[in-house]
């Protein structure tokens, strides 16, 4: 297994304009916030954002004009933040083209995607406007049970995924709730893991069941300490409430949200602090 | 509950998680995502009451947690792993509904119609949306999946209530519906006024609902807070989470 | 969540002749062997065998004549051991149908029966003839991706599986291989846990992550150390080479395999020894 | 390898763990199933010669593991986790192959014909066998869509490599397939005798061949063992596991 090490700017500028983006994470925790501050630098276009509960890094590449589509379950900021400014704004403009999703119906094409198979049958969906407007299909069971809604496959051309801990190879341990991670990794062309810390990684294998992420599926591996700023990083960091609160309030009008990224975001990029 | 709040039967915040945990039987499997702090404490307050052996999952992936403070802001946070012996994907907890081994799922809706139906996506067209909405995260499926999917609301107005949805996010096993004026059950498809809670008046929920309700003077109320549900709450919730809706 | 302990007799006394009854494990590794020497004590019939790869555990059951069919990608006990004699025995006498799989094929049924769809799309089978000798169909991609083969859900009546750890509400740890133990604890109706050890517990709350089949999934846990012999168990137990070459040995020849039977299998039943 | 032996390129065992070996290229991502010493033996073979970042994945989960010995009788034995940093389900390596990111996958067959399909299943009819034989566990699924199949076959006799074959339990992207003879090589759907073992002559190979194959004067030799390969796999086999096919 080869050492996989590299940094953001070099794995970021990989991503070519109009790739198929996915991010770990989910709401205020554990998105891989250093790698979308790293696309915003790089401005890239064109994207198409994959999660299945997003907040921050869909709201800020949305804001920034670097997503076109956003092919997810859920984009808000939870109870606290409220609704997600950048995508609203992006979306009603015709900037964005919101592709919403059922949350399982992303995770149902991350895992055709994953199966090597162009589609995958998901239970639900029936009584929703959903499989109309998005042009979800409904197939015949050949074994005589009905009709069954089908996904299309969802292959990310990258997927950025932000771990608290990883060895050179890219071996990927994950504290606390996994979300589609794993999924993600799986189903992506390119997998490229920032991480708190990378350690030396010899104790990894008295402990391989902890890897969340195994080396043979990852592309690039960075150290990014803070790489989940502003969101949480279980055992790490909790959400920058202050921020998170500042960002909403700015992202609410163009020139604000402009100043502030000038300044709090790319001010930010290379120093990964936080 | 602080000195000046008013009576527990008064209190919006108090009614709908009082309201919501009695809704939750002993030995169900009950899951809420992001964004639910009420269900998250209403479930944790049936646990601490009726509802012991009440298997409680969470979208942080849980199974039964029993955290030192509750997440203020996020029903994903870590913090609600704690005390779990195992975890669970949100794959796995789709997946669980999808096999009907899921009882309860909490879900809410920015319009819900008299079907019990709801609407997160959109307010206008779906592709040009007036208001783009947060979407309705897992919901289109888990409920037609889930055997009883209750919905809350801590906003009840027409805007909320509606006679028709702009956009159809979800349908399917709807139950009950608890808002700060009622409690809603789901019958033969419609919704149906199953109590009043105290001091609301069947006019005010009427003028607040935008789809026909039949409610009178022989409706229901719905019971106040008991001294245990009250002694209960501020147990599991004593920084009042539950409130966190209402701000 | 209750305590779900039990003993063998009653937890096997629950199943059904005719069951579809999952077995953990592969090949010589860590198959719930004390739940199946309970199943032949107590003489069920007409079960349906579903594995990736069996050997002693499906054989014996074959053997016994507790089997009517077996769904399996491999039947044989390796390098060591050769061919399977009473699953083959069986399947040349009529006596039970082999439904044979690709272990792939296994995979995407319990899949189809855990997400709660009719079937579920698996890669390859072309050239192979048995889509057509066990009736697999193919079905079109809605989204113009051609045709792909589709399995039809496999939902386990009851999965029986031997783990090194559990706690009294079953909670399951594995080391070392999980094989396809977490599928099919998830996939079927009713889960029974085998455990070399129960255990309290508490410190299962320090590492939920180590716990590799939830409690919510499992019905009965059943303390049964020596529970995967004669076959192995990683970190306790290699597989036990005398007495399987023993019983290959008698397995080819019915009178000499009942008399092993009646001695070495169900004078072992109840003492768990080894 | 002990002193009364034949020569290494007289000895089968010794040639078909090298042959194998040699057809794995460095960087790639291999795997084997149940049963198969001898490609247990050939990739921790070439990692130890010519390959040295050749992924390893056993069908016991383990990622490049490095056991302190090799299991005898058994390719699933969970010592072939020792030294692994990550853990893949049997599940996984199928998906692995499935989105063609599997390079080489080594199989066998009880039959194989001239194409390089492989028969696991039944001799007779598959409904009512003569004889059941073991299955073909993933082969059906991994021989379509791993990038190069690697087949290997302990003992060539006309009774294995047929003309026709009772079952196709399998067939798909044969690359070679390795016996005690020689190497077959699969060229626009055929095998082809790529190289002779030393000492084989082309009318052996002839007779103990059910399909026509062309062999004659001119067909290349295989190469006997190097010593450095000899010394490797004394340094990873000191137990000759890789014989255990041959008992």
């Amino acid at each position: 297994m080869r050492d996989k090490r590299t940094d953001l700017a070099a794995a970021v500028a990989a991503v070519a304009d109009g790739a198929v983006v996915a991010l770990g994470g989910n709401t205020l925790h554990r998105g891989p916030c250093a790698a979308v501050h790293e696309l915003v630098r790089q401005g890239k276009r064109g994207l198409e954002i994959v999660k299945t509960a997003g907040a921050y890094d869909v709201d800020l590449l949305c804001a920034t004009g670097c997503a076109a589509a956003v092919s997810a379950g859920f984009v808000g900021f939870e109870t606290a933040y409220g609704m997600a400014p950048g995508y609203r704004r992006a979306v009603e403009s015709g900037a964005v083209e919101a592709r919403e999703h059922a949350c399982a119906t992303v995770i149902a094409g991350l895992r055709a995607a994953i199966q090597g198979v162009p589609f995958m049958p998901v239970a639900g969906l029936t009584g929703s406007d959903l499989p109309a407007a998005r042009g979800f299909r409904a197939v015949a069971d050949p074994y005589g049970g009905g009709e069954v809604f089908v996904v299309p496959a969802i292959v990310p051309d990258v997927a950025f995924l932000h771990v608290q801990e990883a060895d050179r190879f890219g071996n990927g341990r994950i504290a606390g709730t996994l979300f589609e991670d794993v999924l993600m990794a799986k189903a992506a062309k390119r997998v490229v893991l920032t991480a708190e810390r990378i350690v030396d990684g010899a104790g990894f294998a008295e402990e391989p069941a902890a890897v969340a992420i195994p080396a043979l599926l990852v592309d690039a591996v960075v150290e990014a300490p803070g790489g989940a700023w502003p969101l949480g990083c279980a055992g790490c960091y909790e959400p920058d409430a202050a921020y998170l609160a500042a960002y909403t309030r700015a992202a609410k009008d163009p020139a604000a949200l402009a100043a502030f990224v000038a300044e709090r975001v790319l001010g930010q990029v290379g120093a990964q602090a936080r | 509950m602080s000195g000046d709040a008013p009576a527990p039967e008064h209190d919006p915040a108090v009614m709908m998680a009082a309201a919501l945990s009695r809704l939750l039987r002993d030995g169900e499997t009950v899951f809420h995502g992001v964004a639910s702090p009420l269900p998250m404490v209403a479930t944790l307050l049936a646990k601490r009451t009726h509802a012991p052996d009440l298997v409680y999952l969470g979208i942080a992936g849980g199974t039964d947690p029993e955290p030192r403070r509750l997440p203020d802001g996020s029903t994903v946070d870590p913090v609600l792993l704690e005390g779990s012996r195992s975890l669970l994907t949100l794959a796995d907890l789709f997946d669980l509904s999808a096999r009907g081994r899921l009882d309860v799922a909490f879900l809410s809706g920015v319009q819900i119609d008299g079907a019990g139906r709801i609407n997160m996506s959109a307010i206008g067209d779906f592709a040009r949306p007036k208001v783009r909405l947060p979407g309705g995260a897992g919901s289109a499926a888990l409920m037609p999946t889930a055997k009883r999917v209750i919905l809350w609301r801590t906003k009840h107005d027409p805007r909320v209530f509606v006679d028709r949805l702009d956009f159809v996010t979800a349908a399917g096993n709807v139950d009950r519906v608890v808002t700060p004026l009622c409690v809603f059950v789901r019958r033969d498809g419609r919704l149906e006024v199953e109590s009043l809670h105290p001091g609301v008046t069947p006019g005010e929920l009427r003028a607040a609902t935008g789809f026909a309700v039949e409610v009178g003077p022989g409706t229901p109320r719905t019971p106040p807070p008991t001294a245990a549900e009250l002694a209960a709450l501020r147990a599991v919730d004593p920084g009042e989470v539950f409130r966190s809706e209402f701000r």
